[in-house]
């Protein structure tokens, strides 16, 4: 046993990790090569054996504050942005986004501050049908994806902004949308159903009372 | 998108209206294709009250919105089914609210349906309010931006190649037993068949005078490999059979296993 | 002309130029997200009036050397880029698991068992010439390497088996490896392919088909 105790020492020190100053240089340069938020996962892949990305990005990000470019979080994924105070700088820069309509608009705002979301609680908080191409323009933006299925009659699919809606707006997770505790407190994002409609929904009610809770806390709540 | 402007009072039946406010309201009938529903020219008209949404006066609400329907009617425009459904719905909403509850009457009361629909009005207004607070925020190539150059990450693609000690041993093994391996091919090259050696005997024997071993028939390179060998003398054997049969040859063998002997029979 | 003097005094106080931090800062944001290298000059186009780009590029320069990420002149523009010693992550290496081929298990298993071997010797026991390709697998692979010369003409060199391959296999050392009896006994001897069921022709098989063939000559003619 004490030998290979040892062993396993060695095999250890043969693989030590570089430094922690080497190691925010690696997620600073990673970071900074790609367009799109890299997760502490991958970055942890892509460093040498023992890295600990987590840790080198708690000091590189406190490097780049107040800087012209900024360490972000988003999801559970990092990246470098500009400084948002010098948009100025930047016209040439600008990418022209696609214009949404409103129902677009709308629609997205519901499946973010309401997810997991099934389209027909989307028709519901908007009292009017939500066409295919609303839907399929937010999917193709790769702002919202198919969440779980709903455990209610018919298992509807639900839906769910991604690493990209939050990249877009710069938040750091959904649990940051603006305005998202007031809403929650004046009880805006309950989800509460017509009175008289109760009865008829029968036994799988509860199931959807339970299941929206746990979506919503999984989603909203660490 | 916003087909109604401004929040000013709609409400036609009033005799002293300004040529704008008449304009505005002319504007709500018009566009109803420009509304989002009869949701949105519920909250559209909600705003007309001037009051917080949450102490909206659904009754009034009703009222205007019967009014809205009546006056898109007089104007012939086609109004979609579900602004009829919400006219009906209401309708039924205003008696309820305006009769004294009957006892008698199951489901919600009408307090509990106005509620209900205010409450739908305010989180549909709160929705919006969201969505515009959203896409204020700065966003990403527009506000803050990317990488004006990211660097691919080159993939690169390794093979690992593995194989077992089994793999190992067997292929080993596989090696040293060729040999073994040999019976289960038919080799051609080591066959001397019957055809063959009939065939070489039938031009030989002309010239067999004196008793011949059989054996010296059998062909040059056939004599040394013990497999081919045995393969030839056998055909040779049985080729001599054949023609000592027909007649052709005689054959002798002076005790077991001595040479077997073979010459032309004297026709 | 003093008035003239006056009045350009007071448009650039107007315009005053923002600190040199703040013009570092704008120098890094513009670089970062800019598609190409950009020159002093559209630096200074695009930064407020009264900027000093080249000054504000010293400062930067000097901030990022030794970092993750340096500023980099590219003809007369400047560019930010990854720092060179880094590029290693900027590999992403994926492993696909192959199974050696038969040549090169047939191969190794030689030269396992008959250590220190030429390729001579190899190819005497296997009926066929052993490939470049077969040896330098197993050379990179680290399981073989050579050995020491043999003596005899031409002194040809040996191939033994490596720490890793005894490794690989869970040998202590290559006499542990069975014998022949053992395989036998172990009825590895016996598994012989019936008639008609060689082994399927695939990667590296064409050794094989050469031994086949070229064995076979060898075997029963002169």
């Amino acid at each position: 046993m004490a030998e290979l105790d040892n062993d396993v020492e060695q095999e250890e020190s043969l693989f030590e990790a570089p430094p922690v100053a080497e190691q925010e240089r690696m997620v600073e340069a990673i970071l900074f090569a790609s367009a799109e938020p890299v997760s502490v996962k991958e970055l942890n892949a892509r460093m040498p054996h023992g890295s600990d990305a987590a840790e080198a990005l708690v000091h590189l990000r406190k490097r780049y504050t107040g800087r012209g470019v900024n360490v972000i979080k988003v999801g559970d994924a990092w990246a470098m942005r500009t400084a948002p105070d010098l948009s100025f700088l930047m016209q040439k820069e600008t990418v022209e986004t696609r214009k949404l309509s409103r129902a677009a608009i709308e629609t997205l705002a519901i499946i973010a501050y309401h997810q997991p979301v099934t389209r027909a609680e989307i028709e519901e908080i908007r009292g009017v049908s939500v066409s295919r191409g609303t839907v399929d323009q937010l999917l193709e933006m790769e702002w919202i994806r198919f969440g779980r299925r709903k455990m209610t009659p018919g298992r509807p699919v639900t839906f769910v902004v991604t690493q990209d809606f939050l990249d877009h707006f710069g938040l750091e997770s959904a649990r940051d949308l603006p305005g998202l505790k007031e809403l929650r407190s004046a009880g805006l994002l309950d989800n509460r159903p017509p009175p008289g409609t109760l009865p008829k929904m029968g036994e799988g009610d509860e199931d959807v009372a339970e299941q929206t809770e746990e979506g919503q806390s999984e989603l909203f709540e660490d | 998108m916003g087909a109604f402007m401004g929040d000013d009072d709609f409400q036609e039946d009033k005799p002293s209206l300004s040529v704008i406010e008449r304009l505005d309201a002319e504007a709500l009938i018009i566009d109803v294709d420009g509304f989002e529903g009869p949701l949105d020219v519920l909250l559209t008209l909600g705003r007309t009250q001037k009051v917080d949404l949450i102490k909206i006066s659904i009754l009034q609400l009703a009222r205007q919105y019967l009014a809205f329907v009546e006056k898109a009617k007089t104007l012939r425009i086609e109004l979609a089914a579900d602004y009829l459904v919400m006219a009906a719905w209401l309708a039924f909403l205003k008696s309820r609210l305006l009769l004294p509850p009957d006892p008698d009457e199951e489901g919600p009361s009408g307090e509990e349906l106005a509620a209900h629909l205010a409450f739908q009005l305010e989180r549909l207004q709160a929705m919006r309010d969201a969505a515009a607070r959203l896409m204020a925020r700065d966003r990403l190539g527009r506000d803050f931006f990317a990488r004006g150059i990211p660097e691919d990450v080159t993939r690169v693609k390794k093979v690992n190649y593995t194989a077992t000690l089994l793999d190992l041993m067997q292929g080993y093994s596989r090696l040293r037993t060729r040999d073994e391996f040999r019976p289960f091919v038919m080799d051609r090259d080591a066959v001397y068949t019957l055809e063959n050696a009939l065939e070489r005997m039938r031009g030989l024997i002309g010239y067999a005078g004196n008793w011949t071993n059989i054996s010296s028939y059998i062909p040059d390179g056939w004599d040394k490999d013990p497999m081919r060998l045995r393969s030839a003398t056998a055909s040779t054997f049985a080729a001599s059979l054949e023609l000592a049969k027909e007649g052709r040859v005689e054959l002798r063998q002076s005790e077991t296993f001595a040479p077997i002997e073979l010459r032309a029979k004297e026709i």
